[in-house]
C-alpha cells in the first residue's frame, strides 16, 4: 500500500436492480491533483463513483488514506472528508441558494467547514452569494452547477468526487467549471468524470478508462491525449487532433465570436 | 433527405420548458422514409428529451410532432406505438420477472391481436410465440430463451431489447444509445444488426455518442446543442461546419480530419 | 342560518381533528414513501393513555386535561418512535413491505387494545366548558370545536415553523425533493426519519386526546375510523402535501356535516363521492405536484 | 413426467377432500371433532371459502401487482346482494345469483375505473374508501335492506332444500369445495391468458407496455373486475354456509385479513394463497378457542390480555413474517427446495 494514495479502490464491484454494472474495478487515486476517469456513455463511470460512497449497492474493497470505508454508510463516508458532486448537479430545486448551502455545511467536525472555507467558497463564487435568497431551482445549468461544487467545497475535504461538471453548460460556463474545479485542485484531490476530453486536458494529470464495467487503461493523462488511435479505440471519439494545443478557452471564445 | 421522398417523422417548433428552465427549443425535423437519421450533442444536450417528445412520454410545451403525415401531438405513448414508433432506453427498460420469449411475445402479440383476451392462451405454436421465436434466432438469443429478463448480462439485455424492437414491427424506430454500456468488442456485430433494421426498410432515428457508429451508419446526422438543433445535414457536411465544430466536436476531442 | 353556521363551526372542529391524523400520514409519506396504517393506534394509545394521565389530576378538570394533552402528545410520539426503529428501519426503501408491517400493527394494537381496555366506548368526563356550547350569531357552537380549530392551527403553524426555521426542518425538506443526495452530503437521514415519526405520532396522540373531548367517549376503534377519513384527506389534499391535507381537512369536514344535515346523513358518502370526483378531475390532488 | 405427478398429487388430494364428509378422521388441535361431523365441516367450508376469497384477492395483488384496501366491498355485495336479493323477491337462488353477480360486475367496473386513475399507495387508500362507503351503507340499514349491525339472516324460501340447515353441512362442504376447485381453475386460466401475461407485465414495467402499444389500464381494469367478480360469487356461496350475512364482512379489516393470508402464504403464489387463508382461518378458530380456554384464563394480566386476543397474536404473527420470511411460506419453500436441490448432484459426482 503506497501512503501518496489518497483514495484506493480494490476490486469494486457495484449492482443495480440486481444487475452487476461494474466489475472488480480496481485504481488509485494519488493524494493531490485531479485523476479523471474517462469512458463512453453507459460503461459504469457514475455507477463507480456511487459505489465508492456506497449510494448503490456493492462489494469490494474501498481505504480512504489507507483505511477501509467500504463497510460504511454513505453519511458516514462522506464525513470522513469525501465530497461528491453529483451528475446533473442535483440541487434541492425548493430550497434557497442558502439553505442548500446551509445543508452541505458538516459543522466543526475533523472534516467539516471552516469559517476560511466559507470564506473561499464566498469569494470563488460571489454570483451564489448576490443570489443567496433565491430558489436554487430557477437558476441556470451553470449557476446549478455551482451551487452543488459550492456545496462540496464548504468542507475540508479529504478528497472530491466530480461527475460530469460540464454535461449540457454552455462552452463559456464549460471554461467557468473548469477554472474553479483547477482552483479546488490546487488544496484537495479530484476524482473527475468527464466526457469532454478538452477539459481533461486542461485539468487531469492521470486517466482510468472504463469500458464495460472494466478498467482497461491507467495512465499519465498526456499519454493517451497524445494518441489519437488509443483515444479512438478505449473512447470511441474521432480525436483527430487531441494534442493541437487548443484550449477550453480558445474553444469558447470561437463560438462567441460565431455567433 | 437522402432517401425516400416524404417525411416520415416531422417535428415542427417542438420545445419542453420545465419550471422556466427551456430544455429544449424550436426543433424543426424532418426525417424521410427508410433514412437513418443520427443524433448527436454534448450530454445534456436534449437528446433525450427530444425521444422522450416524440415517443410521447412528455407533453410538449410548444411545436408538433407529426408520424407519416398525421399530427400526434396529443396522442397517448400507446397509440403512437400503435401508429407505428417503436423505441428503446438508454437503460434497459425490460419485463426483469418475465422471461426472454415472453418479453418479446407480449410485443408480437399486442401486434398480432387479442392481448386483453381471457380466453384464449398463448402457446408455443401460435403466430405470436412463433414469430417471437425468430426475433430471438435474429438477434442470437435463442439459448436464452426461457431465462428471466432480469438475469440477462448487459450485453444480452440490449439484445433482447432490439429483438423487441424487430417484434414491434415498427416503422420507425428510436434507438437511445443502443452502444451504451456495450462493450467494445461487441460494436461491430450491434453496428450490423442496426443497419439491417434500416436496410428492411425501416426509418431510425438514433442518439448516439459513439461517433465511428454515427459516421458509419447515418444517411444525416442532426446536432443538438442546449436544447437547439444547429443542424441537420449529411457526415461530411455536418463534419466540416465550423458551429458545429466548435461546439460539439471541438468540446468533445478536437476536430475530426 | 344559525343551522349553517353551526354546521360550519362544527366542520371546523372536526377538520380540525382530520387534519392533527393526516399531518402526520402526510409528512411520513411525503418524506418517506410509508404509508403508515398504525398511525391510528398512535391515536388511539395517545387518547387513552393521555386520559388516564389526566385523571391522576383529576377527570374533568382543566389541570387533567391540559396534562392528558401533553402526555397523550408525549405517547404517540414513544409509540412512533418504538415503530420506525423497530418494524420500519429495518426495511428501509422497501415501501411495500413497510405498509404491510403497519397493517399488520394495526391490527395487532387494536386487538390488544380492546383486550385491556374492553372493546366498547368508555365515557369521559370533560371540563364543564368543553361539555356546554357557546352562542356565535344565534348558534350553539360545541366548545371542543374551537379548541380542535385553535389545536389543528397550532399545529399547523408548529409544523410550518419547524419545517421552515429548524435545521431537521431543513433535512425534511430537501430529503422530501432527494433523500439519497441528503445522504451524500453526510447527513444521517434516517434520524430525520425517526424524527417525522415522533412529530406525526406526536400530532396523532394529541388529536386522540381532543377526540375523546368531542365524542366524549373513548375507545380502541376510535382511531381506525378517524385514521379512513385522514387517508381520504390526505389523497383529495395530495399525497405529501401538508397545506393540501389542511385545506383538505376544512373542505371534508365541513362537507361532511352538511351533507349529514340536509342530505339525511349522508355526510360519509359524499366524502366518497368528493374523492372519487377529485381523482376524475385531478388524480395528483388538490395541491398535490402533478404526476 | 414430473407435472403428471404433480397433477396426481393434485387430483388425489382433492378425491381425498371430497370424501372427508363421509370419514371419520380425527385430527385433534387442529379440528374440532371427526371430519363428518357438522361442526368440523362448516370449519373445513369456511377454510376453502376464504382460500377462494384469498386466491382472487392474489390475483389482483400478486399477478396484476394492485395492492387494494377494498377487496371486501365485492365479497359483501355478494353476501348482501343474494342475501337482499332472497329476502325481497321470489327469485329462485340460481337466477338470483346470476343476478347478483351482473351487479357485483358493474359495481367492480365502476370503483375501478376510478381508482385505477391513481396507482400505488393512493389505489390502495381510495379503493380503501370506497369499501368504506359500503361498509356504512350496510351499517346504516337504509330502507330495512341490510339489517344494519344485526345482519341479515339468509332466506331460504328461494334456496333448495339440500343446502340448507346443519343435517345439510355435508352438501354445503361440497359446495365450498367446489367454489374453491372453480375459482382456482379460472385464476390459473386467467393468469395464463394472454390479458393474465399482459397483466404481469404491468405489474413488472408499466412505461415498456405502453411502449409495446399496450393499454395498461384497461389490463388493470380487466383484472380487477374479474378478481372482484370471483369474490362476489364467493360471498354468495359463503350466505349460503354461514345462512346469514354480517356486517363484519364489508369491513376494511376484512380485506387486510385477505392481505395477511396472501402474504403469509407469499405473494403471487396460488397454492400460497390457498395454504395461507386455510392456516389463518384454522388459527383464527383454534386462538379464540384457546382465548377462552381455562389455561389462560388462570395466567397473570401480561400474559393473558395478549393471548386472549388472537388478532393480536396473527397480527404479531404477520409482522414477524414480513420482517423475517420474505416470500411468506411459498418463498420459504422455494429456499428450502433450492438448498436441497444441488446435494445430489454433489452426491453423484
Amino acid at each position: 500500500m503506497s501512503g501518496s494514495n489518497v483514495l484506493e479502490v480494490r476490486g469494486l464491484s457495484a449492482r443495480i436492480a440486481g444487475q452487476e454494472v461494474v466489475h472488480d474495478v480496481s485504481f488509485e487515486v494519488p493524494a493531490s491533483g485531479v485523476t479523471a476517469v474517462l469512458g463512453r456513455n453507459g460503461v459504469g463511470k457514475t455507477s463507480t463513483l456511487r459505489a465508492i460512497l456506497g449510494l448503490v449497492e456493492r462489494s469490494g474493497e474501498v481505504l480512504l488514506d489507507g483505511v477501509r470505508v467500504d463497510g460504511e454508510r454513505t453519511d458516514r463516508i462522506v464525513r470522513r472528508g469525501v465530497s461528491y458532486v453529483p451528475e446533473d448537479r442535483e440541487v434541492f430545486a425548493g430550497l434557497t441558494v442558502a439553505e442548500n448551502l446551509r445543508l452541505a455545511e458538516r459543522g466543526t467536525t475533523a472534516h467539516g467547514t471552516t469559517p476560511e472555507r466559507r470564506g473561499l467558497v464566498d469569494a470563488l463564487f460571489p454570483d451564489l452569494v448576490k443570489r443567496a435568497g433565491q430558489r436554487a431551482g430557477t437558476l441556470s445549468g451553470g449557476q446549478q452547477q455551482m451551487v452543488s461544487l459550492a456545496r462540496a467545497l464548504l468542507n475540508d475535504n479529504r478528497i472530491l468526487l466530480v461527475d460530469e461538471p460540464t454535461k449540457g453548460l454552455a462552452p463559456r460556463i464549460v471554461t467557468e467549471v473548469a477554472e474553479t474545479l483547477a482552483t479546488a485542485a490546487l488544496t484537495v484531490p479530484v476524482l473527475l468524470v468527464e466526457q469532454n476530453l478538452q477539459v481533461v486536458e486542461r485539468l487531469a494529470e492521470r486517466v482510468v478508462v472504463i469500458d464495460a464495467g472494466r478498467v482497461v487503461h491507467t495512465g499519465p493523462a498526456r499519454e493517451l491525449l497524445d494518441d489519437p488511435e488509443l483515444v479512438q479505440r478505449l473512447l470511441g471519439v474521432s480525436a483527430g487532433g487531441a494534442g493541437d494545443e487548443v484550449s477550453t478557452s480558445s474553444t469558447s471564445e470561437e463560438v462567441e465570436a460565431g455567433r | 433527405m437522402a432517401r425516400g421522398g416524404e417525411p416520415v417523422l416531422e417535428t415542427a417548433g417542438l420545445g419542453l420548458t420545465i419550471g422556466g428552465a427551456r430544455i429544449l427549443t424550436g426543433v424543426d425535423l424532418r426525417v424521410g422514409r427508410g433514412e437513418l437519421v443520427g443524433v448527436i450533442g454534448p450530454n445534456g444536450a436534449g437528446k433525450t428529451t427530444l425521444f422522450n417528445l416524440i415517443s410521447g412520454l412528455y407533453r410538449p410545451t410548444s411545436g408538433r410532432v407529426l408520424l407519416d403525415g398525421r399530427d400526434v401531438t396529443a396522442a397517448s405513448v400507446a397509440v403512437r406505438a400503435r401508429a407505428g414508433l417503436g423505441r428503446t432506453f438508454q437503460t434497459s427498460s425490460l419485463f426483469p420477472r418475465l422471461s426472454v420469449a415472453e418479453n418479446v411475445r407480449l410485443a408480437t402479440q399486442r401486434r398480432l391481436g387479442g392481448s386483453l383476451s381471457v380466453l384464449s392462451f398463448p402457446r408455443r405454436g401460435d403466430a405470436a410465440s412463433a414469430e417471437a421465436a425468430e426475433h430471438l434466432v435474429t438477434v442470437g438469443l435463442t439459448h436464452r430463451a426461457d431465462a428471466a429478463a432480469g438475469d440477462l448480462s448487459h450485453g444480452d439485455k440490449r439484445k433482447l431489447e432490439i429483438a423487441v424492437l424487430l417484434a414491434m414491427d415498427s416503422s420507425v424506430v428510436l434507438l437511445d444509445e443502443p452502444m451504451a454500456g456495450v462493450a467494445t468488442g461487441d460494436v461491430a456485430g450491434l453496428v450490423e444488426v442496426i443497419r439491417s433494421i434500416n436496410e428492411s426498410g425501416r426509418t431510425v432515428l438514433m442518439v448516439e455518442h459513439h461517433m465511428d457508429v454515427v459516421l458509419g451508419l447515418a444517411d444525416r446526422v442532426a446536432v443538438l446543442h442546449h436544447g437547439e438543433l444547429l443542424t441537420c445535414d449529411v457526415p461530411e457536411r455536418v463534419m466540416a461546419d465550423e458551429t458545429v465544430q466548435s461546439a460539439y466536436l471541438g468540446t468533445t476531442a478536437g476536430s475530426a480530419a | 342560518m344559525s343551522t349553517l353556521i353551526l354546521l360550519i363551526a362544527t366542520g371546523l372542529g372536526l377538520g380540525g381533528l382530520y387534519f392533527l391524523v393526516a399531518s402526520g400520514l402526510s409528512l411520513i409519506y411525503g418524506l418517506m414513501g410509508v404509508l403508515n396504517f398504525a398511525h391510528g393506534s398512535f391515536l388511539t394509545l395517545g387518547a387513552f393513555v393521555g386520559l388516564a394521565a389526566g385523571n391522576l389530576v383529576g377527570a374533568g378538570t382543566w389541570g387533567g386535561l391540559l396534562l392528558g394533552l401533553v402526555v397523550g402528545a408525549l405517547t404517540g410520539a414513544a409509540a412512533a418512535t418504538v415503530t420506525e426503529l423497530g418494524l420500519i428501519r429495518p426495511l428501509y426503501n422497501r415501501h411495500i413491505e413497510q405498509v404491510l408491517v403497519t397493517v399488520g400493527l394495526s391490527l395487532a394494537t387494536v386487538a390488544l387494545f380492546e383486550g385491556i381496555w374492553g372493546p366498547n366506548p368508555r365515557n369521559v368526563t370533560r371540563p364543564g366548558w368543553l361539555a356546554s356550547t357557546t352562542d356565535v350569531l344565534g348558534a350553539h357552537v360545541p366548545n371542543t370545536a374551537f379548541l380542535n380549530v385553535l389545536a389543528g392551527a397550532a399545529v399547523l403553524c408548529g409544523i410550518v415553523a419547524f419545517l421552515r426555521y429548524t435545521r431537521y426542518g431543513l433535512i425534511i425538506r430537501a430529503g422530501v425533493e432527494n433523500r439519497a443526495m441528503v445522504t451524500a452530503l453526510g447527513i444521517d437521514v434516517r434520524r430525520a426519519f425517526t424524527l417525522v415519526f415522533a412529530v406525526g405520532g406526536a400530532a396523532a396522540g394529541l388529536g386522540g386526546v381532543l377526540a375523546t373531548q368531542s365524542l366524549n367517549y373513548v375507545s380502541p376503534h376510535m382511531g381506525a375510523s378517524l385514521l379512513i377519513f385522514a387517508f381520504i384527506v390526505t389523497v383529495i389534499g395530495g399525497m405529501g402535501s401538508l397545506t393540501g391535507a389542511a385545506v383538505a381537512s376544512v373542505v371534508v369536514a365541513v362537507l361532511q356535516q352538511l351533507a349529514n344535515f340536509y342530505l339525511n346523513n349522508t355526510g360519509d358518502l359524499i366524502v366518497v363521492l368528493l374523492l372519487a370526483l377529485v381523482l376524475l378531475v385531478r388524480p395528483s390532488g388538490l395541491l398535490g405536484r402533478p404526476a | 413426467m414430473n407435472r403428471t405427478r404433480t397433477l396426481l398429487a393434485a387430483l388425489g388430494t382433492l378425491a381425498l377432500l371430497a370424501c372427508l364428509p363421509l370419514l371419520a378422521i380425527p385430527v385433534p388441535g387442529v379440528l374440532p371433532g371427526y371430519t363428518y361431523e357438522p361442526g368440523t365441516l362448516q370449519l373445513l367450508a369456511l377454510c376453502w371459502l376464504t382460500a377462494a376469497l384469498a386466491l382472487s384477492y392474489n390475483l389482483l395483488f400478486g399477478v396484476a401487482g394492485l395492492m387494494s384496501f377494498g377487496h371486501a366491498l365485492y365479497f359483501a355485495a355478494g353476501i348482501y346482494g343474494l342475501a337482499i336479493v332472497l329476502d325481497r323477491t321470489d327469485v329462485p337462488l340460481l337466477p338470483a345469483a346470476a343476478l347478483v353477480l351482473v351487479g357485483g360486475v358493474a359495481l367492480a367496473f365502476v370503483v375501478g375505473a376510478i381508482s385505477l386513475r391513481v396507482t400505488g399507495i393512493s389505489f390502495a387508500m381510495v379503493t380503501l374508501a370506497f369499501a368504506q362507503a359500503g361498509n356504512v351503507l350496510v351499517r346504516r340499514d337504509q330502507g330495512d335492506l341490510t339489517g344494519g349491525e344485526e345482519g341479515l339472516a339468509l332466506a331460504t324460501d328461494g334456496v333448495p332444500a339440500a343446502l340448507v340447515g346443519v343435517v345439510n353441512t355435508r352438501n354445503l362442504y361440497w359446495l365450498a369445495l367446489v367454489v374453491l376447485l372453480l375459482v382456482y381453475l379460472v385464476v390459473l386460466w386467467i393468469e395464463r391468458s394472454r390479458a393474465g401475461h399482459v397483466a404481469a407485465a404491468v405489474r413488472e414495467n408499466e412505461v415498456r407496455v405502453r411502449i409495446i402499444g399496450g393499454r395498461p389500464y384497461l389490463t388493470k381494469l380487466v383484472v380487477f373486475v374479474l378478481a372482484a367478480s370471483l369474490a362476489t360469487v364467493v360471498g354468495m356461496a359463503y350466505l349460503l354456509l354461514q345462512s346469514g350475512a354480517s356486517p363484519a364482512t364489508s369491513t376494511a379489516d376484512f380485506t387486510l385479513t385477505l392481505l395477511v393470508m396472501v402474504v403469509l402464504g407469499g405473494v403471487g403464489s396460488r397454492w400460497g394463497a390457498v395454504v395461507g387463508a386455510v392456516l389463518y382461518t384454522l388459527l383464527d378458530q383454534r386462538l379464540a378457542e384457546l382465548a377462552h380456554s381455562e389455561a389462560v384464563a388462570g395466567l397473570p394480566a401480561v400474559l393473558r390480555i395478549p393471548l386472549s386476543e388472537p388478532m393480536f397474536l396473527l397480527g404479531t404473527c404477520f409482522v414477524l413474517v414480513v420482517l423475517f420470511l420474505p416470500g411468506g411460506l411459498a418463498g420459504a419453500a422455494q429456499r428450502l427446495a433450492a438448498r436441497r436441490r444441488p446435494a445430489p448432484e454433489g452426491a453423484a459426482a
